[in-house]
């Protein structure tokens, strides 16, 4: 199956879920609303066709107006790769959590409710591990983020 | 005869521990030898090299790529760059190309040297430890010759390679290949049919394809639990759809199928570098890329695949000279979520060997 | 401490206990300096570059130098890497369960002031003589095996230089 | 003891310093105390002398067999680097862990040293070399040997430290294990000689090197195997040195102790290794037996030739686990020494061997 395959089967399937964004600059890459996310990924990891029972990387996105949290999917048996992303505000920023589906989510959840300060629901584990334990300074990741020992690089 | 009570206690293994390759702590809860649970705390290395990216040009992201991954830091730069690339659409040239599967191939070897060397060490022998480094020599003053470090290479850049190789690395290198693959047959006959090793290691740590797959494991150790799935030929990247070479796959999923799999990806990556070496044209080595160059809005997930499985790196664009986002993975930070899953249940010892099988690295995981 | 502090107390008193002290100084000096264990630490990068210095080409163990794996039978640590603001307690916490003497190497740029990369992150600690007392610093990121061997030469000749009176409780 | 010690060429020793000091005019008790005094303190000094320059052999073979020098800036190939270690740890500071077991603590490594060097009260160096000739000596270096497994149990229970007693357990468990087979095979032994004095064992094994115990009994490479095996076990040396194993344990039973306390059990456990090749060589090797050399020297050569293989395990082998250990002790060892000592002391009942 190749790129264009995918999009398409991926649009005629999901697509009152997914819809294609133009971003993408190697994968096909979609936009998912919150709300399906759980239902979409168990749906896409048990889809024969597609498969994609391999989570790369998710990764939350400050973009200094809305968090994006972007999920990198692959599929080992079809050889696929596919990308999700969906966006939210920044008040009470909210996601639940896919470990249910791919229980590799555990840490990388874990990681951006600690460096974004992004809730998860329903995951099981949710402590400090990347920061010292008794770390104080609020979410490090994020653009606005400031410390008073903290030198930041001049814009330009 | 009733079982007796035992008391579990809690021993803390690192964060400076021998065994575990630099800084992780693993808490464990034991009962007498066993190991009933496994509660990695990470963390000690976390020099937050995605914030400092974020505050850098793409070419200056490089070097600290360097650092996210540094026993195949060339794969590291590979996978930026590729990234990059890919976003501002920059072709790479033909040399290039062949410069960086030589020079990612050899990382590959030079990397699972250590993890012979450093494998055998935590079972307690404590030569092929001293072998491995010793063959690696051989590669490192390779790269020392082409890019002037023997660890941080920052040799693979946004759209070629930094410098060509000089004349004499084509001889040095079929050298250091016949070399190593010699020695290869040594360090077989050192361990593989040991029968201490082979008490050690085999039927040990057996990790299901399926909960590999689930916790994202990649590389090496998913292979050697029959999952036959390499980036370099099922994601094809750079040209190594190009050459002539298999995929080494085993089926137990334990340290000896791992350890073995990673002798046999030794042989193979000489197969890929011997190829490489005979097909390698003249040309340039660099596209013209300005330092400061401004790819256009947008993202990319590339990936390659380095001697602990998938690496990966997430750019967000937003049309300025610095990224919005980088976000790396490495396949330790999987490799070591997996583990209490499948280790548990074991003697200390024997989680060495599981520990030290999965070639985990911290930096990678902790970035 | 051992046997170092109380040698002086011993020999002062005695009648020509001077020139025992002088050349008693030279062999325990010369002595801690030709047998300095190192701590098995290695955070990051410097790390691989210690156990290369360790290795076959370039042999430690020629100094008369071997790795300990517990702080208590060692003399020397070697800080390879970075110590990020994690860390630093443990570190710490290492380098006080040393007996003494005890001597620090501070590998690389991350241990020497935060390092060439890092120098605007949150999480890394800038030099490591913030926590501990340094007695040699080689730059590099990483440094080459001869550096880290010629830092040691120094050590050994910085630890030679030394006075018994040096020992004694201030 | 000394009445014994007329034929012995120790006596010449013992029978000056008695001479001397009674012409100090010293009274009788005393006098015997101090040429005893004397006579452990040289013996000491020797073994110490002997275990250092193991410690360097160990460093400068490990070090060629990894295709490196090893100590090489102290003196000639750094012949006296271990001197120069032994002089560090006198100088280092002696920590001492707040919640300690203070009596098990500081007498672990006081027990461990005595227990290596009790052994060579019975140990023949040479013709006519020996400290006292009991008549039960084999079975009385078994006894004391055992001491050492004692020193680590408390080593590591005095430390309160996780690592340190998970050491002093596995020791316990191992030495214990490790004793029947090494018992096994050394009766086979003393089924031949026909006795349990060492001098008798040594010398029924006179004339040439066809008359070792190793050729002379029907199983003896058997037996010999079984010992070496057993004893590499006993002197926790790879691929049995789990008590210490550096990659599970950090340090082990003596991740605790530094200084003058660590070297006691460094020493010793170069001098317990020096013990078993000793008893090897006793045993199996025709001890001070031999041709042209004198005799010390031929238990000295034939010694360190023992030393030599088990340092050679050591730079070669990974190390076994824990329970693989004792599975291989008692459903290997155990039964083959036994087998061995069953058959041939039916031999030597039917007189079938020469």
């Amino acid at each position: 199956m190749t790129k264009e395959e995918l999009t398409n089967y991926i649009s005629s399937t999901y697509g009152s879920q997914l819809k294609p964004l133009d971003t993408g600059r190697h994968d096909p890459l979609f936009e998912i609303e919150p709300k399906d996310l759980v239902s979409v990924c168990r749906a896409l990891c048990d889809d024969e066709k597609v498969k994609f029972n391999f989570l790369c990387n998710i990764s939350a996105v400050d973009t200094k107006e809305k968090f994006e949290v972007v999920y990198n999917l692959a599929s080992l048996p079809n050889k696929l790769r596919l990308d999700l992303k969906f966006s939210m505000p920044y008040e009470n920023a909210e996601i639940d959590s896919v470990q249910e589906v791919w229980s590799g989510a555990n840490w990388h959840e874990r990681e951006i409710w600690e460096l974004y300060g992004i809730n998860i629901r329903n995951h099981d584990n949710l402590t400090r591990f990347l920061l010292p334990d008794d770390w104080d300074q609020g979410f490090p990741m994020r653009k606005d983020w400031d410390a008073p020992d903290f030198i930041r690089m001049p814009e330009k | 005869m009733g079982k007796l009570k035992t008391e579990e206690f809690v021993v803390n293994m690192g964060p400076v521990h021998p065994a575990t390759h630099g800084v992780c702590r693993l808490m464990l809860t034991m009962d007498g030898e066993k190991v009933v649970k496994i509660e990695p705390v990470i963390g000690y290395l976390h020099r937050a090299i995605e914030k400092i990216c974020e505050n850098r040009t793409y070419p200056q992201c490089i070097p600290l790529m360097d650092r996210f991954e540094y026993v195949t830091s060339m794969s590291t730069n590979q996978v930026f760059a590729q990234a990059a690339e890919r976003l501002a659409g920059i072709e790479v040239p033909e040399r290039a190309e062949y410069l960086r599967v030589i020079m990612l191939e050899l990382n590959r070897i030079a990397s699972h040297l250590i993890f012979y060397g450093v494998t055998a060490m935590d079972l307690g022998a404590l030569t092929p430890f001293l072998y491995g480094l010793r063959e690696r020599e051989y590669i490192v003053d390779l790269f020392e010759m082409t890019c002037g470090q023997r660890l941080t290479y920052n040799y693979i850049r946004v759209g070629g390679v930094s410098r060509d190789i000089p004349p004499q690395f084509v001889p040095k290198c079929r050298e250091a290949l016949k070399i190593i693959g010699d020695k290869l047959r040594d360090y077989e006959g050192l361990l593989n049919e040991n029968p201490i090793w082979l008490r050690r290691t085999r039927g040990i740590g057996h990790l299901p394809a399926d909960l590999a797959i689930s916790y994202g494991v990649s590389g090496p150790v998913l292979r050697a639990s029959g999952v036959d799935y390499d980036i370099r030929r099922d994601d094809p990247y750079s040209i190594y759809d190009r050459f002539d070479w298999e995929v080494p796959v085993r089926h137990n999923g334990d340290c000896y199928d791992r350890y073995l799999l990673r002798l046999d990806e030794i042989k193979q990556s000489i197969k890929i570098i011997e190829q490489a070496l005979d097909g390698l044209p003249e040309g340039d080595i660099k596209a013209k890329v300005s330092p400061n160059f401004k790819p256009p809005a947008g993202e990319v997930y590339s990936r390659v695949e380095n001697s602990r499985g998938e690496m990966g790196v997430y750019i967000q664009s937003d049309g300025t000279n610095k990224p919005l986002r980088v976000k790396c993975r490495g396949g330790s930070y999987n490799q070591l979520q997996a583990l209490p899953h499948f280790g548990t249940d074991v003697l200390v010892a024997d989680l060495v060997a599981i520990f030290a099988t999965l070639d985990i690295i911290l930096p990678e995981v902790d970035r | 401490m051992g046997l170092i502090k109380k040698v002086p107390a011993f020999l002062e008193p005695v009648p020509g206990g001077g020139i025992v002290t002088t050349s008693l100084e030279k062999i325990l000096h010369h002595a801690q300096a030709c047998s300095l264990w190192y701590m098995l630490f290695g955070t990051a990068c410097c790390a691989i570059e210690l156990m290369c210095t360790g290795a076959s080409r370039y042999d430690f163990d020629r100094l008369g130098m071997i790795f300990r794996a517990t702080p208590r039978q060692s003399d020397l640590i070697i800080t390879a890497g970075t110590i990020t603001k994690k860390m630093a307690p443990r570190l710490r916490k290492i380098y006080d369960q040393m007996a003494e003497p005890r001597y620090v190497i501070a590998m690389g740029g991350c241990t020497i002031s935060g390092g060439p990369f890092y120098y605007d992150s949150y999480a890394v600690e800038k030099g490591v003589d913030h926590i501990i007392p340094v007695d040699v610093h080689i730059p590099g990121c990483p440094p080459r095996p001869e550096s880290l061997l010629e830092g040691c030469l120094h050590l050994q000749k910085k630890i030679r230089a030394q006075k018994l009176s040096d020992w004694q409780e201030k | 003891m000394g009445d014994n010690l007329g034929n012995l060429e120790l006596a010449h020793v013992f029978y000056w310093l008695r001479d001397l000091l009674l012409a100090t005019g010293l009274t009788e008790p005393w006098v015997t105390i101090v040429t005893y005094t004397a006579l452990g303190a040289m013996m000491f000094g020797v073994l110490a002398l002997l275990a250092l320059f193991l410690v360097w052999w160990e460093r400068k073979i490990g070090g060629h067999i990894q295709q490196r020098f090893g100590p090489m800036r102290t003196g000639w190939h750094g012949w006296y680097q271990t001197v120069m270690d032994a002089l560090k740890l006198l100088q280092k500071e002696d920590v001492v862990v707040d919640k300690r077991d203070k009596f098990v603590f500081f007498w672990a490594p006081v027990v461990c040293f005595v227990a290596a060097f009790l052994a060579y009260v019975v140990m023949p160096f040479g013709n006519r070399l020996i400290v006292a000739d009991l008549n039960i000596g084999i079975l009385y270096i078994m006894a004391v040997t055992t001491f050492t497994v004692i020193s680590l149990l408390m080593a590591g229970w005095g430390s309160n430290n996780k690592y340190a007693l998970l050491g002093g357990l596995r020791s316990a468990a191992q030495v214990v294990s490790y004793e029947v087979p090494m018992v096994a095979s050394i009766l086979t032994v003393i089924v031949y000689a026909g006795s349990l004095s060492m001098v008798d064992i040594v010398e029924a094994q006179s004339g040439l090197f066809i008359n070792w115990n190793i050729f002379r009994l029907p199983f003896g490479p058997i037996a010999f195997i079984v010992y070496i095996i057993a004893a590499t076990a006993e002197a926790n040396r790879t691929p049995f040195d789990i008590p210490e194993a550096e990659q599970e344990l950090v340090a082990g039973f003596n991740i605790e102790y530094s200084g003058m306390k660590f070297a006691m059990f460094f020493l010793a456990e170069f001098v317990n290794m020096f013990t078993v090749s000793a008893i090897a060589v006793t045993l199996f090797f025709g001890g001070w037996n031999g041709v042209f050399l004198p005799s010390w020297l031929w238990f000295l050569l034939k010694t360190l030739g023992v030393v030599l293989l088990l340092m050679l395990f050591r730079w070669t082998y990974p190390r076994l686990r824990v329970d693989q250990l004792m599975e291989f002790a008692w459903k290997f060892l155990v039964p083959l020494a036994f087998a061995n000592l069953i058959l041939g002391s039916i031999m030597k009942y039917l007189g079938w061997y020469w």
